[in-house]
């Protein structure tokens, strides 16, 4: 593999991320999931950095999950789009940043489709106005919050505690950067580095020191599919393809995956249990699996944040071994303590995995 | 007094256009930018559908050529109307009169590293018809390792809106199976595959060429794009694309990628056009007076058109267009400036 | 063990990498005509089994090429070796003749 | 040009993503379903762009185009610049607004869909919400959401989320207001419709069935045909 091929590549497709002054819309399954991770965002964005990243209680959903369901028209999640634009230029905003990917290809497709069809645009309007009394507004600038992190990639890595670096033997972490399908594969030029060779993740990994693997089924979704998780019965569909992945990745012997969606990680780290308990296979060393993290648990880490206050027990998968390799000192006994040490219990082990 | 003609672009047709311009007594002079004669044809090994060396087919153009003056490493600084001719300042500072100028500048080979899930210039063992042909030539190619299975990627940035290019480059499926199956005698061990969306067999011959490629040399013909590349750990390519026939997905492990780069109007060949306000077309070659029976006249009184700078075309179609343009350049310098026994004539008709 | 109600699916993606290279050659050397098809599905589009089950000579020589050989076999199962496809051939493969050898070839008992 | 084709055509979905489609499999060959399912995206542009009612019409009523999972990893492959995943979308609109989705295992799938993502987006302004996403239903959540499903309250608390609490934050209640303007919105635009829509057609296909709706909707959500796969 020749790495200035790629780096062409990257020079080519770098957006347009604002410094400062963010909107910020909340993503439906990383506050299920991950409520640490968005809490991370904004504690790196506004105390380590500074930023003035505002938020709203009125803000909703996009609508994006039922809408790729096909549980809601097209109109229907435009209008919802456009009410979350509305309060971001009611509360004097022009810069939009969410912390969902199939939110932010929505809001792409979106912008893309009322500038081909103002008609469209304009009913949209009328809709919010009548529904919301609010004015149509459009973000002058959207970006993911991944974007962001990787805008101030540097200036995170000049703040970490600790390196993507293995202590023990000082080589680069071998990463897996999984990239969320609806971040750049319909509109390339809307993503860091473009849809072939993302950049947005490979920036922050290498600004802290990892090294980023590149294997075949890289590219591939992780078979989220909406509705074939959802309903049980297509759920198949969603294991067979993360398995696609991880047999592909296999190889490699990554240290952990992280991802900038926020289904990615959630499906990634579970579907490694289902297969380990139905075929007893694990991809990590001994009967552990390979880690995967949401990009704000890495760069937590990496900030020297406590990884139970980052979330990192409510993952299936483990984080000891990367913990272990990155010389992060934690404690054990606090990993399933609730808030303010309260002692709830801890989950029953799985027979396969670790 | 004999016309002065112009030929800029010493590539095939230009060679075979100043031979015959000059073989119809005009003075002629040629000028290329490069420092060869020949263009693409100099840098191929063998030509499809006979298999031809392109050195024998250069050496016949450039043995043609006696008396035309040829200016290489020269580019056009600028061209003006003058009267009925044109006045043409050179870069080596020479100033020419031209009372025709021939326009045929080419091609240029699609940059396959913008089709950037092909993995051109990033994995190790993917090339282009080019790199292919100069491999024919000199043997030396460290990402040919005795392959055992080869792929052949068709329409490389032809027929690809995404590529900026909707259009058909014509030579590249014939490229294909010629050089599929010189690989195959190259490496008799090896699988080869072609990916292709329609088999463009157009010419005489070409269809022979690929029943021989099928039953002669095994070669493996699969109807579908190429979808995705990627490399694997030990350096082979992993090539996914559907087999349209079976209506499935498809996977196979390669060790060698070769993607038929298309034909792009070249870069030099635009500058020459907006510096005489010439016309392209959308697909940004240049328009021609009338695509059926005036080829290689341009809108422009004086300017003509030959080869590829009019859109994709062969060797033997490029060779025929330009003996085309030297017949209407004559044809057009006769009626412009008529010479001293046509004014004869002229008076003897109309006294 | 949880039962999830659910587990992986098998793939159906052609695997060109299980092709079975020396099996065709010999069906190759034995039929070297099968190289000449160039898919065009005429023999598809007249076959008389074809309306009534799931025959496609053009299908099988493609399967069969695919490392699919069960598949391909599959797809003859219905011929009745009227000879049709024969008379359309563009290539004049001699049609019947190849799918005598292929199920010689490749018929699983012998 | 016939009546489906026409109603096809005014989803802005088709208008942006079908351009002349040369058939050439990119889509297919990068498609996660197509591997698993029988299922062939290529094929369904194909059909639509072929404008043939009858072929439509069974595509409508098909499992066919319910196998898709809104990926797009086939948009960046089209060298048309064509979006099957939109296509996909588009006709599953039409089969919803037809009635033509009950007649197929997979698309009768849209009645758990539709009944459980909007009730969530109306109820509570998510598409997921934690306290509805039960280990029960989802084994694979892992042993680890087994527990924190029983401590929801303090592992959010622990992880800096303000569960169903005032103000911003994560999984905080959403204001009563912001979400009457949510089922303003779905009256306005069709979803409330789609809603009914898709209910009645669900009840009258349980009656029809024998069932009653809890073991339809136990049916649909957990049964699957061998039809599907390939092997």
């Amino acid at each position: 593999m020749i790495y200035e091929g790629k780096q062409k590549i990257w020079s080519e497709y770098q957006k347009e991320i604002p410094d400062d002054h963010y909107f910020y819309v909340r993503s439906c399954i990383r506050q299920s999931f991950f409520p640490a991770s968005e809490a991370a965002f904004l504690d790196i964005t506004r105390k380590k950095l500074g930023k003035d990243i505002f938020e709203t209680e009125h803000h909703t959903t996009c609508g994006g999950i039922a809408y790729h369901s096909d549980a809601i028209p097209q109109e229907t999640v435009m209008t919802i789009i456009a009410r979350q634009f509305a309060l971001m230029a009611k509360y004097g905003y022009e810069n939009y940043v969410c912390s969902c990917i199939t939110s932010f290809g929505l809001y792409c497709e979106t912008l893309e489709t009322w500038r081909e069809f103002p008609e469209l645009q304009k009913k949209i309007a009328e809709t919010l106005w009548k529904t919301c009394r609010l004015d149509f507004a459009k973000p002058k600038y959207i970006v993911h919050a991944s974007d962001l992190i990787y805008h101030y990639r540097n200036q995170i890595a000049a703040l970490a505690k600790h390196k993507l670096i293995n202590v023990h033997t000082g080589e680069p972490l071998r990463v897996v950067e999984h990239i969320g399908c609806h971040y750049s594969k319909m509109f390339p030029s809307k993503g860091v580095g473009g849809a072939e060779y993302p950049y947005v993740l490979a920036g922050m990994v290498e600004a802290c020191g990892g090294t980023v693997v590149d294997y075949p089924e890289r590219r591939h979704c992780c078979g989220f599919g909406f509705r074939q998780y959802f309903i049980k019965a297509n759920r198949g569909y969603s294991l067979s393809n993360t398995y696609k992945k991880f047999e592909s990745m296999e190889p490699y012997h990554p240290d952990f995956i992280v991802t900038n969606c926020p289904g990615c990680p959630y499906f990634m780290d579970r579907w490694q249990y289902v297969i380990a308990e139905e075929t007893g296979k694990t991809y990590g060393e001994g009967s552990h699996g390979i880690p995967v993290l949401t990009y704000e648990e890495m760069m937590g880490l990496v900030l020297g944040y406590d990884p139970w206050d980052l979330g990192l027990q409510t993952h299936q998968v483990g984080a000891e071994p990367l913990l272990d390799k990155m010389g992060i000192q934690y404690d054990p006994e606090r990993k399933y303590l609730g808030a303010k040490g309260k002692d709830i219990g801890r989950p029953a082990c799985p027979s396969c995995i670790r | 007094m004999r016309n002065n003609v112009l030929i800029i672009g010493g590539g095939p047709a230009g060679l075979e256009a100043g031979a015959n311009l000059q073989r119809l007594g005009y003075n002629v002079l040629l000028v290329e930018h490069s420092n060869t004669l020949g263009g693409h044809l100099g840098k191929w090994d063998r030509l499809f559908p006979g298999g031809t060396p392109a050195s024998a087919a250069l050496d016949k153009l450039l043995g043609s050529m006696d008396g035309v003056k040829c200016f290489t490493d020269t580019e056009i600084q600028s061209i003006n109307r003058l009267g009925k001719s044109y006045n043409v300042i050179l870069s080596n500072g020479i100033t020419v009169l031209a009372d025709a100028v021939l326009v045929a500048t080419g091609f240029d080979l699609f940059q396959a590293e913008k089709k950037e899930e092909y993995g051109y210039g990033i994995y190790d063992h993917v090339i282009t018809n080019a790199d292919l042909e100069l491999y024919f030539k000199t043997g030396l190619d460290t990402r040919i390792n005795a392959p055992r299975k080869i792929g052949f990627v068709h329409c490389v940035g032809s027929r690809d809106e995404k590529s900026g290019c909707r259009s058909c480059s014509k030579v590249c499926c014939a490229t294909a199976v010629k050089q599929a199956c010189e690989m195959k005698a190259a490496f008799p061990d090896a699988q080869i595959y072609c990916f292709y969306m329609d088999l463009r067999m157009f010419g005489r011959h070409y269809e022979d060429m690929y029943l021989e490629a099928q039953r002669d040399y095994g070669i493996r013909f699969i109807r579908g794009r190429v979808a995705e590349v990627s490399e694997n750990i030990d350096g082979s390519l992993s090539v996914k694309a559907e087999d349209t026939v079976s209506s499935k997905p498809l996977k196979v492990s390669l060790d060698l990628l070769v993607l038929m780069a298309g034909m792009r109007p070249s870069v030099s060949g635009q500058r020459i056009g907006s510096l005489l306000g010439m016309q392209n077309e959308k697909d940004g070659y240049f328009e021609v007076l009338s695509e059926i029976t005036a080829q290689q006249r341009s809108s422009i009184p004086g300017i003509f058109l030959a080869g590829a700078a009019t859109g994709p075309k062969t060797i033997p179609d490029t060779l025929a267009d330009a003996r085309g343009a030297a017949t209407q350049i004559d044809k057009y310098l006769s009626d412009i400036f008529p010479k001293a026994k046509d004014l004869k004539q002229l008076i003897k008709t109309a006294w | 063990m949880v039962d999830f109600g659910y587990g992986l699916l098998a793939s159906s993606r052609i695997n060109l990498d299980l092709f079975d290279k020396g099996k065709f050659d010999s069906l190759a050397a034995e039929e070297p005509d099968v190289r000449k098809c160039i898919a065009c599905g005429s023999c598809t589009a007249v076959c008389t089994a074809g309306k009534f089950t799931p025959t496609s000579l053009r299908a099988a020589i493609e399967e069969l090429q695919n490392g699919r050989d069960e598949v391909a076999m599959n797809m003859l199962k219905g011929c009745q070796l009227c000879g049709k496809c024969t008379m359309v051939c563009p290539r004049g493969i001699n049609t019947r003749h190849l799918i005598l050898s292929i199920a010689k070839i490749y018929s699983k008992k012998k | 040009m016939g009546k489906l084709y026409d109603l096809l055509m005014r989803d802005y979905r088709l208008k942006e993503g079908l351009n002349a489609c040369i058939n050439c499999g990119t889509c297919t060959a990068v498609c996660p379903a197509a591997e698993f399912y029988r299922y062939d995206p290529r094929r369904i542009v194909d059909i639509v762009q072929s404008k043939d009612e009858e072929e439509i019409e069974k595509l409508l009523r098909s499992d066919t185009i319910w196998y898709c999972g809104e990926c797009m990893s086939c948009v960046t492959r089209c060298p048309r610049k064509n979006a099957p995943g939109m296509i996909v979308m588009a006709l599953r609109s039409l089969s919803i607004d037809l009635g033509y989705f009950i007649d197929s295992e997979k698309g009768r799938q849209q009645f758990l869909l539709t009944k459980d993502l909007c009730s969530n987006v109306l109820n509570y302004g998510y598409c997921v919400y934690p306290r509805l996403f039960d280990y029960a239903g989802h084994p694979e959540a892992g042993r680890v959401w087994e527990w924190e499903e029983k401590h929801l309250d303090d592992v959010f608390e622990r992880l800096g989320a303000n569960l169903d609490g005032s103000g911003p934050g994560a999984m905080r209640k959403i204001p009563k207001e912001d979400l009457d303007e949510l089922k303003r919105i779905f009256d306005e635009t069709g979803a409330t419709a789609r809603m009914e829509n898709v209910r009645k057609a669900a009840e009258k296909k349980a009656a029809e069935l024998g069932l009653s709706m809890e073991e339809f909707s136990r049916q649909v959500y957990s049964e699957t045909g061998p039809q599907h796969y390939n092997h």
